[in-house]
């Protein structure tokens, strides 16, 4: 079924780090190593964005998601300090979550995934092109004032509202 | 190419061990990371549809482009929440936040 | 070259960058001696034994330079592709960089009347 | 089809294909003897660089430096890693294993990795990417991350204060970084560093925009940890910051990963703004670009040691203020200029348009026009900053004043 290609085996690296990242995320118990689990599981994540030829977003994931985000929660468990080492990582209920879990990616197994499996799908299972659209062109989609011209201008406006906020939840009230 | 379900089946299992992160960790650092887990699932979803459905179309890019600023305002707020209610609580364990509980 | 193969350079290039750092420490790890004692494996801290918890906390000045980052480096990666198809833009187009940047500014302006920028 | 083997440094593939050896394994041979090239390259070189700086170092300050091992002391560098190999490691108690010996591996790592997609010239470069400004600014950005793992796995006060030390640095410079990388990208309409080069064939991009080479320059220069923004080491202060725990090769390797990192960037540098391989005759003999290139990189390179020498170190304080009050402020506005004088220009219709990127003359009047916005907006900035130096030196001066006339009321008192 499966030709065994570099890109296949690729493929199963990506996807070995990011649910492998995934499930130690959530079962360590030391938060720092939770960090670089989610950092492991992003990079996978990367990976998949190169296979699925948009290069911009892989480096995006690597800079915004690694760089920043991971930087930042990795400041916030140090800042949170004596909370690295709970002594009882998940609640009571965590079987209960666990079934949660499992019955919705059951759904999404049986909802969405199973009408694509295999060859007998609707949806193609091979790209209709092996031309995609490049940078450049996401680039004059977003200043379009036909296309995205208006999400690009409210996703800077929701970033600026996020710092304001975060800076006014987060500073020492003594400090002002 | 590795075919589209193979993917689909990744990113689905990325958000279901990510709600079970939500559901089940104490810590509120922990719940955050797996939000974040949850919305990189969606952005590999959106990338993979747009790769196999419209890969001419610019759509997919720009909205897994935006989900990645969603991602970001949420890590910001989020943990500057946390942080503020450790500040008074000194605690990061959700289930110690019962203020409104009366 | 085709986009899957620059990334299958780029793949056998960090397993390369990933082993040369590794082979001096294996190396290392053969030839040098290892005669550790309690004292050689202190902590290094002026002679003196760590009191308390490593993992102290700090203040919360760090978070807020990381969050400053955060925010200015998802809105710079937005500008890339906006930089890369500038020679095909119009003046419409700057006007929605320049208001972009505006917005991105404003939040600087705001983070440096409210002090912190400040180091305290 | 046999494909013709032209230039065996150039096509390897091709060449073992023509000489019978299955097309997917030679690829794959071709691909390996290009990243083993590539990547053996800046660990060969800092070897030397390492000679340079003492050298340099000495010279600065009337020594001789290093000149028993091998002429001139060339050797001492390879005695320096042999006995850095033979030396007893040391993990302390207490320390996460696995992160603490995983840190060093991704601090050198990450900046090895920069060097897949620097082209040397026409030909030689390891992998054209479409986004290589951008891949070099994340896999820099991972550098961060292997000292936070050092900082925080060594399980001791001073390393995690100087891990955050060293992080609230790297991540503030790296926004006029970023901003002023934006400048060649907007400008030659790519991200990739082959077309950015190419596209300085006429006219290299510093003269297009000065101050976001200036900007590159200082903004590098924090990013690698080099004086006046050593903090990273800070030695006097930090007791080394958050390498303190770290003895032996894993010491050697983040030493070595600082030294690479300088010479990376002086290579990204002259790549982005000072043409890269572009000299004369580089078409005819492709290996001269190499030549060129690492002579432009070697002068930002020794600019970068006399500023090591030349200057003190800065507060932490006055280093994040300069960066946010200073820096970013005017990256922000010279992104503005910049791309409002190269719309100007293009809507002029003087840009040099297609099929004369190559032609210095053609370059000239918008180079004239770029420049010269770029020298007001240099002489503006510089106007502002000496005001306000001049107001906080007459504040600072009245307050010196008053105390000073306040201690001898003291004393006359007593």
């Amino acid at each position: 079924m499966l030709e065994l290609n570099p890109q296949t085996i690729a493929f199963f690296i990506f996807a070995v780090f990011g649910l492998g990242g995934a499930l130690g995320l959530v079962t360590t118990r030391n938060l720092i190593h939770s960090a670089l689990y989610l950092i492991l599981s992003l990079f996978g994540g990367a990976g998949f964005f190169v296979l699925l030829s948009a290069p911009f977003l892989a480096a995006v994931q690597v800079l915004v998601y690694i760089g920043a985000i991971a930087i930042l929660f990795i400041f916030a468990v140090m800042l949170t300090r004596g909370m690295t080492r709970l002594k009882e990582v998940v609640n009571r209920q965590w079987w209960a979550s666990a079934a949660v879990g499992a019955i919705l990616f059951a759904l999404l197994l049986t909802g969405v995934i199973l009408p694509v499996w295999g060859d007998g799908g609707t949806n193609p299972n091979q790209p209709p092109t092996d031309l995609v659209a490049t940078t450049e062109d996401l680039g004059v989609a977003l200043v379009d004032g036909n296309q995205y011209v208006l999400p690009f201008l409210v996703s800077s406006l929701l970033l600026t509202g996020a710092m304001i906020g975060a800076i006014v939840v987060a500073r020492d009230q003594e400090v002002s | 190419m590795v075919p589209l379900w193979m993917y689909l089946i990744v990113a689905a299992g990325m958000f279901s061990i990510g709600v079970y992160g939500v559901l089940s960790r104490r810590n509120a650092v922990a719940i955050l990371m797996s939000v974040e887990l949850m919305l990189n699932a969606i952005i590999i979803n959106l990338v993979a549809f747009w790769r196999y459905v419209t890969p001419t179309n610019m759509s997919g890019q720009a909205f897994a482009a935006f989900v990645f600023v969603v991602a970001a305002a949420e890590a910001a707020i989020g943990l500057a929440i946390v942080l503020a209610i450790y500040r008074n609580r000194r605690s990061t364990v959700v289930e110690d936040v019962n203020l409104l509980k009366g | 070259m085709n986009l899957i193969n620059e990334w299958a350079f780029i793949g056998v290039f960090a397993a390369v960058a990933w082993i040369f750092p590794t082979l001096p420490l294996v190396v290392s790890w053969v030839f040098r001696p290892k005669r550790a004692n309690a004292i050689k494996l202190q902590t290094y801290e002026c002679g003196v034994e760590t009191v308390g918890d490593t993992w102290v906390q700090f203040k919360v000045q760090y978070y807020l330079y990381g969050l400053v980052f955060l925010v200015f480096d998802v809105e710079l990666v937005f500008l890339f592709p906006w930089a890369v198809a500038y020679n095909r833009l119009d003046f419409f187009a700057f006007g929605a960089g320049l208001l972009f940047v505006f917005l991105l500014t404003d939040a600087l302006i705001y983070a440096w009347r409210k002090k912190a920028l400040e180091w305290l | 089809m046999p494909t013709q083997c032209l230039d065996i440094l150039n096509t390897p593939a091709a060449c073992l294909i023509s000489s019978g050896i299955d097309p997917g394994l030679a690829e794959f041979i071709g691909i390996l003897l290009g990243v083993l090239a590539v990547s053996i390259a800046p660990l060969v070189i800092v070897i030397g660089l390492i000679w340079v700086e003492r050298k340099f170092a000495a010279r600065v300050q009337d020594r001789i430096g290093p000149n028993r091992v091998g002429p001139l002391g060339l050797l001492q560098t390879v005695a320096d890693a042999l006995k850095l190999i033979t030396k007893e490691d040391i993990t302390p108690a207490g320390a996460d294993r696995l992160i603490f010996n995983l840190a060093p591996i991704v601090a050198v790592t990450s900046v090895v990795l920069m060097w897949a997609v620097i082209p040397f010239s026409p030909y030689h470069v390891g992998v054209d990417l479409s986004i290589g400004v951008l891949y070099v600014a994340a896999v820099g950005s991972i550098g961060t991350l292997a000292i936070m793992m050092a900082g925080w796995s060594s399980n001791n006060k001073y390393a995690l204060l100087g891990a955050f030390r060293v992080v609230a640095q790297l991540v503030s410079y790296e926004v006029p970084m970023v901003l002023a990388l934006l400048i060649p990208v907007l400008l030659a309409g790519s991200m990739s560093i082959q077309e950015i080069v190419n596209s300085q064939r006429g006219m290299w991009f510093f003269f297009f925009s000065p101050i976001a080479a200036i900007l590159l320059f200082i903004s590098t220069q924090a990013e690698a940890g080099r004086a006046p923004f050593d903090l990273i080491e800070a030695e006097s202060e930090l007791v080394a910051g958050y390498n303190i725990e770290y003895s032996g090769m894993k010491f050697g390797l983040f030493f070595a990963g600082e030294f690479v990192h300088v010479l990376t960037n002086g290579l990204m540098l002259a790549l982005l703004f000072f043409g890269g391989w572009v000299g004369p005759f580089v078409d005819d003999a492709p290996l001269l670009g190499v030549v060129y290139l690492f002579a432009k990189g070697a002068v930002f390179y020794v600019f970068s040691l006399l500023l090591r020498n030349a200057l003190p170190r800065v507060r932490i304080d006055q280093m994040l203020a300069f960066n946010w009050k200073f820096l970013v402020p005017v990256a922000i506005v010279n992104l503005i200029v910049t791309a409002g004088l190269w719309m100007v220009v293009r809507q002029l219709g003087i840009a040099p348009g297609a099929g004369f990127e190559n032609d210095f003359l053609a370059n000239v009047p918008a180079a004239a026009i770029m420049f010269a916005g770029h020298l007001l907006l240099g002489g503006i900035i510089m106007t502002m900053v000496r005001n306000a130096g001049r107001r906080q030196r007459a504040k600072d001066t009245t307050t010196t004043a008053l105390t000073v006339a306040d201690d001898q009321k003291m004393v006359t008192a007593q």
